[in-house]
C-alpha cells in the first residue's frame, strides 16, 4: 500500500498564472450570478486586479528568478529571468488592454456587439441592441488569453507549449467575432484566423510529434541534450529538423512573419479595435517570447554544440526576418486603412524583432524584451487612439435611434479609419493626436523614443552575432517603414479636413467600399448586410438620401484616455531615460532561457 | 615722419565716417549733408597734403613708412595686419584722390543741386574716397584688395545711382551690374593671385612679398602666374582688353562720378596695382611682355572707338581707356616705365577729369544732351568751360608744355627702348605708341570742335546755354590749371621720377632705338596732322546732326568695335546654355532621380498586395509554400556549408 | 512490420490533411482537414511512444484529443454564425477583407 | 566648474514648456484665440535670457585651449548601450552654439506678426522654435557619439512641423516629408554605422558602459575596410545635411516653402551640424579614411560651389534662390575642410558662423519683402524699382547680399579667402586646381546677388507696390545685429579666429600624421 506523495510545487512561481486563470474562472461564475446592472463593473474590477495581482506576484518573484530559474512541475512552467519578464510585460500590456476595452466613451457603447450570435440586421438584434444588452464575458475571455500567453512564454514543454497556444488563442477567435459594427467584417476575421490559426497549430504539433520521434522527450533542454549526444538513429536528423521547422513555423504564425503573416491585416482589421490592440500587443510578446525560447534552447542551449541545426535556424530566421520586414513595409506604404497600416507596422516589428534574434546569443534576450515593450505600448496607445476617432453620420431627419448621441447633432457610426478621414485631426483634438504622432514616431524608431533605443537594441544583437549586413538591410527597411508612417502624420497634422458635405460624404462612401463597410449602424435595413456586393447598393441609399458622414472625436470616459496616457509618457520615458528598464531586462540575459 | 603717421588712419577714416553718417543719418542730413561730404573729402586731403610736406622733408631712403593698426587676420600661418603703407607712391595717390575727389565734390553740390537723393550722392562719393584710399596705401594685397573692391562697390552705386524713377533707370542698374561683374571677374585674378602667393612666399603683405630674397625664392613659373592673374585683375578694374566692355556704359552714371571715379582714379587702380608689383613682374618678363601688348592693343582699341563716339561721355570713356593702355604699356616696361606710368596716371588724373567736367557743364548747359551731333558753337555761350577744356585738350594730346607732353612723351620713349634678344618690341611698341597719339589728337580735336567750333550751332533754339554756378566753374578752372601746368612742374628736371625712385627703383638710362628729338618732333608732328585732319573734317566743314553711315570701321567702332556682341556669343550665350542644361538636369534627373524611390517601392508595394487576396485557402498556401520554401532554403545553405 | 511504415502513414494523413485545408472550399470540410492534420500527428505520437518505448506519446495523443476538441467547438460556432449571415459556408465567399 | 552647456541646453526645453503651459493660462483667462497671448513674449524672453547665459559661457571658455572641449560634464546616460551624456565645446562648437543662441532671437522677432493673430499657431510655433534650439544647441556641444546621433535625428521632428506646419509655400507638405525623408535616410544610414563603431570599439577593449566617447573611439584603430565603410556611412549623413550636390534635392523645397524664420534656423544653423559632423566626427574618427575620400569630397564640394551658385541665377523663387546660394556656400566650407590646411580649416569653421549671418540676414529681410507684397508672392518677378518706395529695406537686402557675394570688409569675405587660399596649398592631390575651380564662384555669387537686387529694386515700381511701407522698427532690430556683426567680424576677424585657428591646427594634425591612433591618443589625451 503505497501512500500518496504529493509532488512538490512551487506555488508561489506558478501564482501569477493561477490569480490569472482563476480569475477567469470566477469571471465565468459572475457571469452566472452576479446581477446585471453590476456585472460588468464586477468583471472589469476583476479582471484589472487579476493582472495587476499578477503583476505583483510577478514582482516579488523577480529577484529570486534572475538569481536562480526555477522549474516547476518538472519543467512543465520554466521561469527564466526572460520567462518571467515577458510574463511581466504581458501582464501590462494586457493591463492597459482592458482599460481600452473596458471604455465605453461618451456614446455609451463598447466595441461589442450586444449579442455577438445574433445574425447581424436582424430583428432580434435590434432588441438586443435596444434593450442595452452587454456581452461581459470578453473579460473572463481576456483572463484566459493572457493566461495562456503567459504560459506559452514560459514554459519548457512543447506539449504544454501548444495547450497555452490553444488557451491562449481560442478566446482571441472568440473576441475577433464580438465587433459591435461592421459585423460582417468581424466574423471573417474570427474564421480566418480560426481556420489558419488551426492550420498553424497542426504544423506545430505535428513538429512536435516528429521531435518526440527524435528525442523521445518534448522538454526542450532534454531535446538539446539528446541533440548534444548526437543520432539515435540515422535518418533521425531529418525527424530532427524538420520537426522543430513546424514548431518555428507554427510560432512564426503567432508572430506574424512573412510568409505566416496573411492573416494578420485583415484580422487586425476585422477584429473589434480594442481587442486588436490588446492581441497585437501581448500576442506578439507571448509568441516573440516562446520562439527565442524554443530556438535557444535547442540552438544555444548547451552550447551549440550541432552547428548545422543552428545554421539551419539562424539560416531560415534571417530569410523570414527580411522577407518580413520587406513585405511589412512596402506593403505598408500603399496601406489606405489606419488598421491595416498599423497591422503591417506590425508585421514589419515582427522582422526587425527576428533581426535581433537571428543574432543568436544570449544578450539578445533583453533587448528583444525591450523592444516588446516599447513596441507594445505604442501599439496599444495606438489602437486606442484609433478607437476614438469615429464617424458621424447627419441626416436632414432624426434616423432611427441607435445608443445615445454624442454631442452635436447626428449619429456616432464605427471608427473613420480611413487616413483620409483623419485629415485635420490635429485641429479637431490636438492632445489625441501628438499621442498618436508619438506612437508612430516610437513604431519608426526616432530618437527620444522608446522605439529607437528597442530597434538599436535590436540591429546591435543582430551585429553581435555577426549578421552586419542583416542589420544594415534592417536599418534600410526601417527608412521605408518611416515613410508610412509619415505619410499618416502629415494627414493629420498637416492637412484641413474637408469641409463641404458631398465630397465628405462620398469619401465615407469610398471607405465603406474599401473596407467592405456593411456596418448594421449605417444600414438597419438587414437587406444590404450580405455581402460587397450589396455594399455597392446601399451607398446608393447613402448618397440619394443626402446624409453626410464627419469624422468626429468622441471623448473617452476615462479609461482609454488613461491608458493612452500611460503609454505615451511610458514611451518617452522608455526612449529619454531608457536605463532603469534596461537594467531590469538586462537582467533577463543572465540564463540561457 | 613717425610724429604725423598717427593721420594716416584718419585719411580712410574721416570720409568712412562721413559716408556711415550720411547713409545712417537719413532725411535729417538732407540739408548740410552734401557739405559734410565735401568737408570728409577736404580733410583727408589735408591730412594728405601734411603727410606729404613731411614725407619731402625726410630724406629718401626712409621715405616708405608702415603703419601698422592692428592684427587684421592670423591664422594657419597666414598673419595680415591692417596696416597702411605711405610711400612716395601711395602718397601721389592720396593726394591726386584727394585734391581731384575734392574738387569734384564741390562740383557736384552745384551739380546735382536738383538731385533730391544728393545726400546718398555725396556717402557714396565719400564711400569711394574711402575705399580708393585703402586701395592705394594698404599695405598688403588682401588689404589692398578690400579697397579694390570697395571702390568697386562705390562705382556700382555710383553707376547705378539713377536706377529708379527715371525711363533709363533699368539700363543704368545693369549698366552698373555689368561694371561690378566684370571687376569681379577681374578679382578673381587677384584672388589666385594671392593664393599663389600665400602658396609661394607664406605671406600677403607687401614688405615680405616683394622683397628681394622672397621673389629669389619664386621660381620663374609661379611668379608669371602670378603676374598674370595680377595683370587679369588690373585688366578688370582698368577696363583694359579684354575686359573692357563696362567701363562706356559706365557713363550712366553722373558725370561727377564718371569724372572722378571712370577717369581720375578708380580705373587708374589697375596700372597702380602693376606699378607696386613691379618686383613681381620683373621676375616674370613674360607676363611684362603680356601687359605691354594688353596695354599696347588697349590703347588702339580705345583710341579708334573714341573717334566714332558722338557721345562726349562715351568719347571721353573711349579716350580713358586708351590712355590707361598707354599706362599700362609704360607699366610693362619695367622701371624706366613705371615713373612715367605713374605721372601720366596723374596728369591724366588732371586733364580728363577737367576734360569729364567740362562735358558736366557742357550737359549741364544743354539739359543733359550728350550728343555732341547736337552741340556746336558752344564757346561764346560757354566761355570758361571752354578754356578750361581747351586746356584739357592740349594737355592730351601731348602739346608741350602742356602736362600730357611730359607723361606721355616719357612713356612713348621709353616704349622705344630696346629689350635685349627681342628687337623688334621696341619698333612695335613705339610705333603703336606714336600711332596712338595721332588717333588721340584726332578724336579729341573732333570732340572739342563738335562741341563748341562749328559754323551754326546744332541745338533747337529753346535751348538758352548758361556757365553753371561758381561751384561748378571754379573746380574747372583749378583742373584746367593743372591740366596746364602740372607737368611743367613735375616733369621739368624728372622731379617727379626721382620722387618715386624709392618705391620703384632707380632706372639705369636706356638708349632708344631712335634718338629722343627724333621721336619727340616725330611724335608731335602725327599729333598735329591727327588734329589738322580732324579740325578740316569737323572744324572747318559742317557736322551733320544724323550720324552718316560712315565706313564699316567707323560702324564697328561706334559699335565699340563689337566687344559686346563678342561677349554676347563667345560668353554668355553659351553659359547660359550650361546654366539652362543644369537646370533642366537638376529637375529632371537628379530631383526625379530621388523621387523614383518612393514610387519604385509603392510598386512593388501594390504587386505584393495583390497577395493579400482575401482567400483563406491562398493563405494557407502560401503558409505551407512558404515552409517548403524555407526548408529547401535551409537544406540547400547548410548542403553548400557542409559542401566547403 | 517496420516503423516508417506508420510514420509515412501518418505523413501521408497529415498531407491529406493538408491538401484538404489547400483545397476545399466548404469550411466545415477544411476545419475537418485540420482535424485530419491532428489525427495524423496523434497517430505519430503513438508511433514513436512505442519506439521510445516509454508511455509519453499516448499521454500526448490525449492531450491533442482534448484540444481538438475545444477546437471544434470553438471553430464550429464561428462557423455557424457565419453561415446564418451569409448562408453559406464557403471559405471563398468570406474575402470582404483582403489588400 | 559650472555645467554652461548643460544649462544652455536645458533653459530653451524650459521655456519650450512654459510656452506650452501657457495655453492654460490663456485658456483660463480668456479664449485662446484673443489677440496676442503671452506665447510670443515668453519666448523671447526665454531666447534673451539664453542669450545672457551665453555671454557667460564665452566668459567661461578658455580661449587658450580653444581646441580642446570645455564648459562641458559627463554623465552616464544608458550605460546598458554605453551612451553617455557628454557634452564640451572646442571653439568651434562654441561658435555654433553661440550661432543657435543669437539667431533665435531674431528670428522669433522677425516671426512676430507671421502667424496673424492665431494664438494656438503662434503658441506652436515659438514652442517648437525654443524645442528646436535647444536640440541645436546641445548637438554642436555633444561629445558621444550616440548622443550626437540621437538628437541629430530628434531635432528632424520640430523642424518637420517647422516647415510643414507653417510654410507658405502650397508644396510645404511634400516639402517636409522630402526633408524628413532624406535626412532620416541618411540618418539611419549613420545609424548602421554607429552600430559598427560601438562593436569595433568594444573590441578594442573600451569600457562598454561608455562606448561611444568621442575622445576614446577616436583613440582606436579601426582597420582600414571597417574605418572607410563607417566614414561613408557618417558622411553620406552629413553630406545630406550640409547639403551637397547630388543629395541636396530637399533644399530648394524647404528653402521655398518654409517660413523665412524656420528657413533661418534650418539652413543657417541646423544644417551646420553636417559640415560641424564632418568637421568634429568624421576626421578625429576616422581620418585615414578622410584622407582616402579627400580627393572626391573635394571634387563634389567644388561642384557644389558652382552647381548651387548656377541654380541660384536660374532660379525665379526669392527664397528658393537663398537656399541654392547656401548649397554654394557648404560647398565652400566642404572644400576648406577636406583640403586639410590650418588656413582652410579654420576659413571653414569660421564660415560656418558668417553664413549664418548673412544668409540669415538674406532670407529675414527677404521675408520682410515678401510680408508686404499684397499676395506673399515669392516670384522676383513680381516686385520692382522698390528701392525709391523702400529704401532702407532695399539698403539692408542689399548689405545682406553683398555679405552673400563676400564682400571685402565683411566678415564673409574673411572665412572665402581663406578657404580659397588655404585650399590652394591643400594636401590632398590636385587641391590646387580645384580651389582654383572653386574661384568662379565669387563672379557666379556677384551676378545671382545683384540680377536679384537688380530685378526687384531697380527701375519703375511695378503696379501695386507703390505703397509699400519701409522697414519699421521691430525689423530694423531684426537686421541691424546681423549686419552689424558681420562687419566687425569683418574687420577685426580676430575675435572669431581666436576660436577656431587652435580646433583648426589640431584636427589638420589629425590627418596630416602617417599613424591615425598615434594623433588620436594625443588628442584623446589632452581632454
Amino acid at each position: 500500500m503505497t501512500e500518496f506523495v504529493a509532488p512538490e510545487i512551487d506555488w508561489l512561481a506558478l501564482a501569477p498564472l493561477i490569480v490569472v486563470l482563476g480569475a477567469g474562472v470566477v469571471g465565468v461564475l459572475i457571469e452566472a450570478f452576479v446581477p446585471e446592472k453590476v456585472r460588468r463593473t464586477t468583471q472589469i474590477v476583476l479582471a484589472l486586479a487579476a493582472l495587476a495581482g499578477a503583476f505583483a506576484f510577478i514582482a516579488v518573484l523577480w529577484p529570486q528568478i534572475v538569481v536562480q530559474p526555477v522549474q516547476v512541475v518538472g519543467g512543465s512552467l520554466t521561469l527564466t529571468p526572460f520567462a518571467l519578464g515577458a510574463q511581466g510585460i504581458i501582464a501590462v500590456l494586457a493591463f492597459l488592454g482592458v482599460l481600452v476595452v473596458a471604455d465605453r466613451t461618451t456614446t455609451g457603447q463598447d466595441a461589442f456587439a450586444p449579442a455577438a450570435s445574433a445574425v447581424p440586421g436582424t430583428p432580434y438584434e435590434d432588441l438586443a441592441r435596444r434593450s442595452g444588452l452587454e456581452q461581459t464575458e470578453i473579460y473572463p475571455l481576456l483572463l484566459f488569453a493572457v493566461g495562456g500567453m503567459m504560459l506559452f512564454a514560459s514554459t519548457d514543454d512543447l506539449i504544454v507549449m501548444f495547450i497555452a497556444l490553444e488557451v491562449l488563442s481560442l478566446p482571441l477567435y472568440v473576441l475577433c467575432a464580438t465587433a459591435r459594427r461592421r459585423r460582417l467584417l468581424s466574423q471573417e476575421a474570427a474564421a480566418k484566423y480560426f481556420l489558419l490559426g488551426a492550420f498553424a497549430s497542426a504544423l506545430f504539433i505535428f513538429g512536435v510529434a516528429l521531435i518526440y520521434g527524435f528525442a523521445g522527450t518534448v522538454r526542450l533542454l532534454e531535446i538539446a541534450q539528446r541533440v548534444q549526444q548526437g543520432l539515435p538513429l540515422e535518418g533521425m536528423s531529418v525527424l530532427l529538423v524538420s520537426g522543430v521547422l513546424l514548431v518555428v513555423v507554427g510560432l512564426l504564425f503567432k508572430v506574424g512573419a512573412v510568409p505566416f503573416h496573411a492573416w494578420t491585416p485583415d484580422v487586425y482589421t476585422g477584429a473589434p479595435t480594442p481587442i486588436t490592440g490588446f492581441m497585437a500587443a501581448c500576442t506578439k510578446v507571448a509568441a516573440v517570447a516562446a520562439l527565442v525560447e524554443v530556438l535557444y534552447r535547442i540552438s544555444i542551449g548547451v552550447g551549440g554544440v550541432s552547428p548545422d541545426i543552428m545554421r539551419q535556424l539562424q539560416i531560415v530566421i534571417v530569410v523570414v526576418a527580411i522577407l518580413t520586414m520587406v513585405v511589412g513595409t512596402v506593403v505598408g506604404m500603399v496601406q489606405t486603412d489606419v488598421k491595416r497600416l498599423l497591422a503591417y507596422s506590425s508585421i514589419a516589428h515582427a522582422g526587425f524583432l527576428l533581426v535581433g534574434i537571428a543574432g543568436f546569443n544570449a544578450p539578445v534576450q533583453s533587448s528583444t524584451l525591450f523592444y516588446l515593450l516599447a513596441y507594445g505600448l505604442a501599439t496599444i496607445g495606438a489602437f486606442a487612439v484609433v478607437t476614438l476617432v469615429r464617424e458621424r453620420r447627419i441626416t436632414s431627419g432624426t434616423g432611427e435611434d441607435n445608443g445615445p448621441v454624442g454631442e452635436g447633432e447626428g449619429v456616432v457610426l464605427g471608427e473613420a479609419t480611413e487616413i483620409a478621414q483623419w485629415a485635420g485631426l490635429g485641429r479637431k483634438a490636438p492632445w489625441l493626436t501628438a499621442a498618436f504622432a508619438l506612437f508612430l514616431l516610437s513604431m519608426a524608431g526616432i530618437p527620444l523614443t522608446a522605439g529607437f533605443i528597442a530597434k538599436f537594441g535590436a540591429f546591435t544583437g543582430a551585429t553581435t552575432g555577426g549578421l552586419w549586413w542583416l542589420a544594415v538591410l534592417g536599418v534600410l527597411a526601417s527608412v521605408v517603414a518611416v515613410a508610412f508612417y509619415v505619410r499618416v502624420l502629415v494627414v493629420m497634422v498637416f492637412q484641413k479636413a474637408p469641409d463641404e458635405p458631398e465630397s465628405t460624404g462620398t469619401e465615407a462612401v469610398e471607405a465603406g467600399l474599401s473596407t467592405g463597410s456593411t456596418s448594421e449602424d449605417a444600414v438597419p435595413t438587414s437587406g444590404g448586410a450580405v455581402s460587397a456586393g450589396a455594399a455597392a447598393t446601399l451607398t446608393k441609399v447613402r448618397v440619394t438620401s443626402a446624409q453626410r458622414i464627419v469624422v468626429t472625436v468622441v471623448r473617452s470616459r476615462g479609461p482609454a484616455a488613461v491608458a493612452i496616457a500611460v503609454c505615451a509618457i511610458a514611451t518617452v520615458i522608455l526612449g529619454v531615460f531608457p536605463s532603469p528598464v534596461l537594467g531590469l531586462v538586462e537582467q533577463a540575459s543572465k540564463f540561457v532561457p | 615722419m613717425n610724429d604725423v603717421i598717427g593721420l594716416a588712419p584718419w585719411l580712410i577714416g574721416i570720409p568712412l565716417i562721413g559716408a556711415a553718417i550720411l547713409l545712417l543719418g537719413g532725411k535729417a542730413t538732407d540739408r548740410w549733408g552734401h557739405w559734410l561730404g565735401v568737408a570728409a573729402s577736404a580733410a583727408s586731403g589735408v591730412i594728405g597734403f601734411i603727410l606729404m610736406f613731411r614725407m619731402i622733408g625726410t630724406p629718401a631712403e626712409e621715405r616708405s613708412v608702415d603703419h601698422h593698426l592692428w592684427t587684421w587676420l592670423s591664422a594657419g600661418g597666414l598673419d595680415v595686419d591692417l596696416g597702411l603703407r605711405l610711400d612716395p607712391l601711395s602718397l601721389v595717390f592720396v593726394m591726386l584722390v584727394t585734391f581731384v575727389g575734392t574738387l569734384i565734390h564741390v562740383y557736384s553740390v552745384a551739380y546735382m543741386d536738383h538731385d533730391p537723393h544728393r545726400r546718398r550722392f555725396f556717402a557714396y562719393l565719400n564711400l569711394f574716397v574711402a575705399a580708393m584710399l585703402t586701395l592705394v596705401l594698404a599695405d598688403s594685397y588682401l588689404l589692398l584688395f578690400v579697397g579694390w573692391e570697395g571702390v568697386g562697390l562705390a562705382s556700382y552705386l555710383l553707376i547705378g545711382f539713377w536706377d529708379t524713377g527715371r525711363p533709363s533707370a533699368r539700363e543704368n542698374a545693369v549698366a552698373a551690374k555689368k561694371a561690378f561683374v566684370m571687376n569681379r571677374i577681374g578679382d578673381m585674378g587677384l584672388i589666385a593671385a594671392m593664393a599663389l602667393l600665400f602658396a609661394g612666399t607664406g605671406a600677403l603683405d607687401f614688405a615680405t612679398t616683394l622683397s628681394d630674397d622672397t621673389l629669389g625664392s619664386l621660381s620663374e613659373g609661379t611668379a608669371t602666374a602670378i603676374g598674370l592673374c595680377l595683370l587679369l585683375a588690373a585688366c578688370g578694374k582698368s577696363a583694359q582688353f579684354p575686359l573692357q566692355a563696362w567701363l562706356g556704359d559706365a557713363m550712366a552714371g553722373p558725370t561727377p562720378v564718371s569724372a572722378l571715379i571712370h577717369a581720375a582714379t578708380m580705373v587708374t587702380a589697375g596700372v597702380y596695382l602693376m606699378v607696386r608689383s613691379g618686383p613681381i613682374l620683373e621676375a616674370a618678363p613674360t607676363a611684362q611682355l603680356v601687359v605691354v601688348i594688353v596695354g599696347a592693343v588697349t590703347l588702339l582699341f580705345g583710341a579708334v572707338v573714341g573717334t566714332a563716339k558722338d557721345d562726349i561721355k562715351k568719347a571721353l570713356a573711349a579716350s580713358t581707356m586708351s590712355q590707361i593702355g598707354y599706362m599700362m604699356l609704360a607699366a610693362g616696361l619695367g622701371p624706366a616705365g613705371y615713373a612715367f606710368a605713374i605721372f601720366h596716371l596723374l596728369t591724366h588724373g588732371f586733364f580728363k577729369a577737367g576734360l569729364f567736367l567740362g562735358a558736366g557743364s557742357v550737359m549741364h548747359a544743354m539739359g543733359d544732351q550728350t550728343d555732341m551731333r547736337r552741340f556746336g558753337g558752344l564757346s561764346r555761350f560757354l566761355p570758361i568751360t571752354w578754356i578750361t577744356m581747351g586746356l584739357g585738350w592740349l594737355a592730351i594730346l601731348g602739346i608741350p608744355p602742356f602736362s600730357g607732353f611730359w607723361s606721355k612723351d616719357g612713356i612713348i620713349e621709353a616704349a622705344f627702348i630696346p629689350v635685349e634678344g627681342q628687337p623688334w618690341r621696341a619698333w612695335v611698341f613705339g610705333t603703336v605708341a606714336v600711332l596712338g597719339a595721332g588717333i588721340t589728337a584726332f578724336y579729341m580735336t573732333r570732340l572739342f570742335f563738335m562741341t563748341f567750333g562749328g559754323r551754326r550751332p546744332r541745338w533747337t533754339e529753346n535751348q538758352h546755354p548758361h556757365e553753371g554756378s561758381p561751384l561748378m566753374w571754379w573746380p574747372l578752372v583749378f583742373l584746367g590749371v593743372g591740366s596746364a601746368a602740372l607737368g611743367l612742374v613735375l616733369g621739368v628736371g624728372g622731379t617727379f621720377v626721382t620722387w618715386l625712385e624709392p618705391v620703384v627703383g632707380h632706372a639705369e638710362h636706356h638708349e632708344p632705338v631712335l634718338p629722343v628729338p627724333v621721336i619727340i618732333t616725330s611724335t608731335l608732328v602725327v599729333v598735329v596732322l591727327g588734329a589738322l585732319l580732324a579740325f578740316r573734317m569737323y572744324a572747318m566743314s559742317l557736322v551733320p546732326e544724323e550720324a552718316p553711315r560712315g565706313s564699316f570701321l567707323t560702324r564697328a567702332a561706334r559699335r565699340d568695335l563689337y566687344q559686346d556682341a563678342a561677349n554676347e556669343t563667345l560668353v554668355l550665350k553659351p553659359a547660359h546654355g550650361v546654366a539652362r542644361l543644369l537646370q533642366v538636369g537638376d529637375r529632371d534627373v537628379v530631383d526625379r532621380g530621388w523621387s523614383l524611390l518612393p514610387q519604385v517601392l509603392s510598386w512593388f508595394g501594390a504587386v505584393f498586395r495583390k497577395a493579400q487576396s482575401g482567400y483563406v485557402r491562398s493563405y494557407a498556401a502560401g503558409m505551407a509554400g512558404g515552409v517548403l520554401v524555407i526548408a529547401v532554403v535551409a537544406w540547400l545553405v547548410v548542403g553548400l556549408g557542409g559542401a566547403q | 512490420m517496420d516503423i516508417t511504415n506508420y510514420v509515412v502513414l501518418a505523413a501521408v494523413l497529415f498531407a491529406i490533411g493538408a491538401t484538404t485545408v489547400l483545397l476545399r472550399r466548404n469550411a466545415i470540410v477544411v476545419f475537418m482537414g485540420v482535424e485530419l492534420m491532428l489525427n495524423a500527428t496523434n497517430l505519430a505520437f503513438v508511433t514513436f511512444a512505442r519506439m521510445h518505448g516509454d508511455l509519453t506519446g499516448q499521454v500526448l495523443a490525449f492531450f491533442v484529443m482534448v484540444v481538438a476538441a475545444a477546437e471544434v467547438v470553438v471553430g464550429l460556432a464561428i462557423i455557424v454564425t457565419i453561415f446564418r449571415t451569409r448562408r453559406s459556408a464557403s471559405v471563398d465567399d468570406v474575402n470582404l477583407l483582403r489588400g | 566648474m559650472f555645467p554652461w552647456l548643460t544649462v544652455l541646453i536645458a533653459w530653451p526645453l524650459v521655456g519650450a514648456a512654459v510656452v506650452g503651459l501657457s495655453a492654460l493660462v490663456r485658456s483660463r483667462t480668456g479664449p485662446a484665440s484673443a489677440g496676442t497671448g503671452l506665447a510670443r513674449p515668453l519666448a523671447l524672453l526665454f531666447s534673451l535670457v539664453e542669450v545672457a547665459l551665453l555671454v557667460g559661457a564665452f566668459v567661461a571658455f578658455d580661449t587658450g585651449a580653444a581646441a580642446e572641449h570645455q564648459l562641458g560634464a559627463v554623465h552616464p546616460w544608458i550605460p546598458q548601450i554605453g551612451a553617455s551624456y557628454a557634452v564640451g565645446v572646442d571653439g568651434v562648437g562654441l561658435l555654433l552654439v553661440a550661432l543657435s543662441v543669437l539667431l533665435v532671437p531674431l528670428v522669433l522677432l522677425a516671426a512676430w506678426k507671421e502667424q496673424g493673430r492665431d494664438e494656438v499657431r503662434l503658441r506652436k510655433f515659438v514652442g517648437l522654435v525654443l524645442l528646436l534650439q535647444a536640440f541645436m544647441v546641445a548637438v554642436f556641444a555633444a561629445r558621444d557619439v550616440f548622443l550626437f546621433y540621437v538628437l541629430f535625428e530628434a531635432m528632424l521632428i520640430p523642424a518637420y512641423f517647422l516647415i510643414g506646419g507653417f510654410g507658405q509655400g502650397a508644396g510645404r507638405r511634400k516639402a517636409a516629408v522630402k526633408f524628413l525623408m532624406f535626412s532620416l535616410g541618411g540618418g539611419l544610414i549613420m545609424l548602421a554605422a554607429v552600430i559598427a563603431l560601438y562593436f569595433l570599439g568594444i573590441g578594442a577593449g573600451i569600457d562598454p558602459s561608455r562606448a561611444f566617447l568621442v575622445d576614446e573611439l577616436a583613440a582606436i584603430d579601426l582597420g582600414t575596410t571597417a574605418e572607410r565603410l563607417m566614414f561613408v556611412g557618417f558622411f553620406i549623413a552629413f553630406a545630406i545635411k550640409a547639403p551637397m550636390v547630388p543629395v541636396h534635392s530637399w533644399l530648394p523645397d524647404v528653402a521655398g516653402n518654409a517660413t523665412p524664420g524656420t528657413s533661418t534656423l534650418l539652413i543657417c544653423v541646423l544644417d551646420k551640424v553636417g559640415t560641424f559632423g564632418m568637421l568634429t566626427l568624421c576626421l578625429p574618427l576616422f581620418p585615414e579614411a578622410s584622407r582616402w575620400a579627400a580627393p572626391l569630397v573635394i571634387v563634389l564640394a567644388v561642384i557644389s560651389v558652382l552647381y548651387g551658385a548656377i541654380m541660384a541665377i536660374m532660379q525665379t523663387d526669392l527664397l528658393r534662390l537663398v537656399g541654392w546660394t547656401s548649397v554654394s556656400h557648404f560647398g565652400f566650407i566642404i572644400l576648406g575642410i577636406f583640403t586639410f590646411t590650418p588656413l582652410g580649416t579654420a576659413g571653414s569653421s569660421f564660415m560656418m558662423l558668417n553664413h549664418g549671418l548673412a544668409t540669415g540676414a538674406l532670407f529675414l529681410v527677404a521675408g520682410f519683402l515678401i510680408s508686404r507684397h499684397p499676395e506673399k508672392s515669392q516670384k522676383i518677378s513680381d516686385y520692382s524699382g522698390l528701392r525709391s518706395v523702400t529704401p532702407v529695406l532695399a539698403g539692408t537686402f542689399l548689405v545682406a547680399g553683398l555679405a552673400t557675394l563676400s564682400l571685402p570688409g565683411l566678415a564673409t569675405f574673411v572665412s572665402e579667402i581663406m578657404v580659397l587660399i588655404g585650399a590652394f596649398g591643400g594636401s590632398p592631390a590636385g587641391s590646387a586646381g580645384w580651389a582654383i575651380a572653386a574661384i568662379p564662384g565669387v563672379v557666379l555669387a556677384a551676378i545671382y546677388v545683384l540680377l536679384t537686387y537688380q530685378k526687384i529694386f531697380t527701375g519703375a515700381p511695378a503696379a501695386g507696390l507703390e505703397g509699400l511701407p519701409d522697414l519699421h522698427v521691430r525689423e530694423r532690430v531684426v537686421a541691424a545685429p546681423l549686419v552689424a556683426g558681420l562687419l566687425v567680424l569683418g574687420l577685426v576677424p580676430g575675435l572669431a579666429l581666436t576660436y577656431v585657428n587652435a580646433p583648426a591646427e589640431q584636427s589638420v594634425a589629425l590627418t596630416t600624421v602617417d599613424e591615425p591612433a598615434d594623433a588620436a591618443t594625443e588628442m584623446g589625451s589632452d581632454k
